[in-house]
């Protein structure tokens, strides 16, 4: 019940509209900087915050949820690109482009579930926070080696077999380099983004400036904030909207994929969150919201880079145009619902 | 009147984040200097709409002599191949200080 | 003498300070897209502070501002396009394409009144608030009818007069489909407009929300809206200034027109809002307001596109160079001493 | 060296809020591409400040063939005659990829 | 078919704080419009990133009558001299309303 | 000991946060017209603030604090030319660019001087502030004329000498003329500038507000003051790190100079602040950074087009490279222990 109260938040609210108002075509438009800003307003907001209770915190399980980001975000790409393999609609290196997505995280949905979190009264830890910086990156990481491989295997089926046919790990990473320029400077740019500098920088900020700094920063950070979600999420919305359209364009089987795919995701960063890290129903929300959620921001641009051939209106359309919505409108709720199922269970 | 020049204006336009590539290129070949702008548009590619401020294009507008333009083509073929989306086309121009649009010197 | 402190209220004297910044010709420059911004942020607040009362509203009130809304939208912009055509200074679609600026609304305005009745401690309605946002889209309707209008005469007495003189609504609106596109198409566009969206998506939101989502927005939409306000002025008063260096362009019995109209409309609005709708002196200042003020944000593009043979400099030098600032800086306080008077005579 | 094929690049400035009805054109005659710069500018409509950011031109940029050419300009002509502001100039390009350039296919 | 007349279209990249002083120099010469694109680049004197804001280039189209275009290269050719950084370069366009570019009538 | 607190303010740590961010060549970019919208507002703020206050202020120590402005502006840019041309490693003309901009300010230095006064709980005047906006711009005409002066004697050394040899200031004035087009225009440039406009007239209204009117205001501009200072910081350090890798083109004797001048200028402005004006340390200290800070938002633009001759690499690294960071991180403390070690010497 308290779960259906989602729909009358008014960031969710403010969602919908920005669908509404492309739906109907309104000739709404916001400046194309807007969102950027308010992503670094909400990054700074959330990461000032989150540094300053860090703080306090106790460094194994700081560890711990570090150690589990790292294996969500290495794991559910392959995951997900083994099972779009299978759909065989599209091809590996569009498979590796989507799938990278799959293993980051969207901030939007994760202070969604913050605000949703909040509305409904329910208390979380501080390191779900740490886990949105640390699983921003791995999954490109993981993107750039699937693609890698699927080059080498496609290149091996156009060029009859070399010699041995596995290839390991260390010529993937080679073969890495010919398309988005070296795989190192490939690494660098997955673990320099701006979100995650974004992110980290403030955390690190919140925990070490003094306290009379700090106190002066809280208007700025926390009164404001929900305001400033609704604005950005209104933007958000009229972005999803633009891509929900491309929707034919990927078939009714991909389109799948961006609500089949948060789900299993959802259900394993619940598991993590509950039985693994033991966090409270809050926390272990904020865990499966993790897991479910599809990077928009951070992923994309790094995918056009380390793997050109991939077709962007496919990943664009699935993680911001499906599973963007998805997650925020009805899956949110559903996660919620889920670790509070497996909190009654015991 | 003034004397008038012929060079040649190279343009592409491409997904914003192949920029920091793009600057590295003509770094290399010691292009004397280049002009970037912020745009949007439609393509093979689907739109590039610039509207979430995280996915916009770029046209990027170099001048260069005849023997540039070959070098930059090859590189911006060797792109393509690649698999990387770039709308590529040349044009005729006239300048004033053609000394201007000599390889950086060193 | 309470009137005069117009002069010193932060907002007006911010947007004296654009004026003069242009008179002057100071380099400062806001980004295009600021205004923008800051409009959306007002239409934001103001709406989502209005819904959230109008839950509370009295259902017959609100239909009947609602009504009045609509019959203001609908006259005014007819009363403006025979006033012009009889000036014999411009040709019917410059008359159709500037009266239908009278006939909608400014925002920019309407939030100037609201900070000048804070200021000097009138409360009032929000009812017009409603009529804020019905009023936006009618005129342009108006302006496409008196447009067809127009054209069908012009071509009449080109061509030499076909059958029938009369042309009838129907065929009219038929006639309208040339240069701006389909009507229906003109239609959805008038109604689906930004600002309309913005404001009537927020009112929604504020009525539907739950209170504690409501409540973490308050001091997003109340405590920096002033502050927003002042800045959103600043920048208005320069685009203002840049169009009054055009004054001369258009002549003074236009120029005139621009003064005169939303005295008159300003009349007819604070009439509609103290006699018939039975306001407060504060929500009959409102509606005078509404009346007097003329649209520079709705109507300009919506004028581009419908009645393109119009010379877009014409109306915008009248609503954003003469009537804006004459309504910021003179107009509020004679608006609001006229439904004083009005009030006191009974 | 790098082969180039000639193709026509047709460059539109006009005010923003015609930006839709030009990409239904582009769409209506099966254009493969086309982009979009903002812009602003003075003309015989005065001027477009975009200060306000309510107002301010586009410069739309679409390069096709010979005979799409033509079609697109007819198009024009009868958005002019309607009395559109719009400034319309047709330069010459060279591309490497004139495949891109062709109708889209359906 | 639509019929074509050459044009001369004026490129000028610069500092944006130019701008100004370009205006008044097209005014000067009675020229009847001009198109301003907002810009970062590289040159001889260094990056204009736009990246504060404070400092980007501009992109300034014009498009003039052959013996309009000699006028304002020469006018170009004097800010050179003293020094301003002005990239500058011409092309050959075709347009559908030459009297459009002729001299603003006064 | 309370000084090295200035390296754990969050506005300080977000300016380095920053500079790290391009020093590890993140994609972090933030929107370009984001500094100049902080800035006006920033801007903005202090000078409703310092308004404000500024009513009640004594005149006879306001007009004193403008007339030492004054002079400081007018020698500062003399004497580093003076040391600029010793140096022989740039022409006169760069000198006298390079000069103008540390005879001007930085309000973003002088921002976070406030920030760090604030958070030791030093108190200031308000004087300073107007000292802030006073001193914009006479080193913008110093600099004219010492070009003017340059171009003048590298005539005469061309075309070998003509007649009288001093260049007295009247022909030095006629000759500014060439390059700027008028000397008039140029002053009027350099007085009616952007942040002199926003800060002079904020000031003025702050000061003639009603108190109401004020009053709905202070929440915009002083809650969350801090918070839009650290962003505007965290940009302009990703600004000043591109230009620090410019370092070694401007050679190692002029980044000296970059470090020195401020040295000196912040020495002189602590002791006009301390001893001639008489400010408690808080003012003096707010004195010394005026002396220290070089602009480079106003000076920039006015130096290309009136010493166009001049590289703006020069410039723009030394004061946005070099000065701006020295200042920001290790020279605020430094100049508040000089004035704190001044007040105890008596
Ligand atoms: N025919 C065209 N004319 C102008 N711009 C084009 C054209 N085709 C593509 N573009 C631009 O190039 C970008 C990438 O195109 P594409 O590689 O086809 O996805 C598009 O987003 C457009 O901005
Ligand atoms: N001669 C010209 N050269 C370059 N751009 C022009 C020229 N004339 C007009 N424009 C552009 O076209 C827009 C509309 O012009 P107009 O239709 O003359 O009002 C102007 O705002 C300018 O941006
Ligand atoms: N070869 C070139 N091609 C394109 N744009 C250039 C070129 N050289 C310079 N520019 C542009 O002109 C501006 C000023 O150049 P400069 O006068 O060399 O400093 C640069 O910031 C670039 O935007
Ligand atoms: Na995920
Ligand atoms: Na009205
Ligand atoms: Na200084």
């Amino acid at each position: 019940m308290s779960n259906l109260s989602n729909l009358l938040l008014p960031a969710v609210l403010f969602f919908a509209l920005g669908v509404i108002a492309r739906l109907i075509k309104s000739d709404l438009k916001f400046p194309p900087d807007l969102a950027k800003v308010l992503s670094i307003y909400l990054l700074m907001a959330i990461g000032l915050h989150g540094g300053y209770e860090l703080a306090k915190a106790d460094l194994v399980i700081a560890m711990n949820s570090i150690m589990w980001a790292l294996i969500l975000g290495f794991t559910l790409p392959i995951i997900g690109y083994l099972a779009l393999v299978m759909t065989r609609k599209v091809n590996p290196l569009d498979a590796a482009a989507i799938s990278a997505h799959y293993g980051s995280v969207s901030a939007g949905t994760f202070l969604t579930a913050i605000a949703y979190l909040d509305n409904v009264g329910v208390t979380y830890e501080t390191y779900p926070l740490i886990m949105l910086a640390v699983m921003e990156s791995p999954a490109i990481v993981v993107g750039l080696i699937l693609a890698a491989k699927a080059r080498h295997s496609i290149a091996a089926r156009e060029k009859a077999p070399i010699s041995g046919g596995g290839a390991d790990l260390t010529t993937t990473a080679v073969a890495a380099d010919s398309p988005g320029g070296k795989f190192t400077d490939l690494l660098r740019e997955a673990f320099t983004n701006g979100s995650v500098v974004v992110l980290i920088g403030s955390m690190v900020i919140g925990a070490i400036s003094t306290p009379s700094g700090m106190q002066q920063l809280f208007p700025f950070i926390d009164e404001i904030f929900m305001g400033v979600l609704c604005l950005f999420l209104f933007d958000m919305g009229m972005v999803a909207a633009r891509r929900i359209g491309d929707f034919r364009q990927v078939g009714w089987l991909l389109a799948l994929f961006g609500i089949v795919m948060p789900l299993f995701g959802g259900v394993i960063g619940a598991y993590v969150g509950h039985s693994i890290l033991g966090f409270s129903v809050g926390g272990a929300t904020l865990v499966a919201v993790l897991g479910a959620s599809a990077s928009y921001i951070a992923v994309p641009p790094a995918m056009r880079l380390a793997i050109p051939e991939a077709n962007p209106s496919f990943y664009l359309t699935l993680s911001l145009g499906i599973t963007f919505p998805f997650n925020v409108i009805v899956g949110i709720p559903i996660y919620h619902s889920l670790v509070q199922a497996m909190a009654a269970a015991g | 009147m003034i004397k008038l020049y012929p060079e040649k204006l190279l343009s592409i336009i491409t997904n914003d984040s192949m920029q920091e590539r793009l600057e590295c290129m003509f770094k290399k070949y010691d292009i004397s200097g280049f002009t970037i702008l912020q745009a949007t548009g439609e393509g093979s590619s689907g739109m590039e709409s610039a509207m979430s401020g995280f996915d916009g294009n770029i046209l990027v507008k170099v001048i260069v002599t005849e023997s540039q333009l070959q070098i930059l083509l090859e590189s911006v073929e060797r792109k393509l191949q690649k698999g990387y989306h770039l709308t590529v086309f040349v044009s005729d121009v006239e300048v004033i200080t053609p000394e201007k649009f000599k390889n950086r010197s060193k």
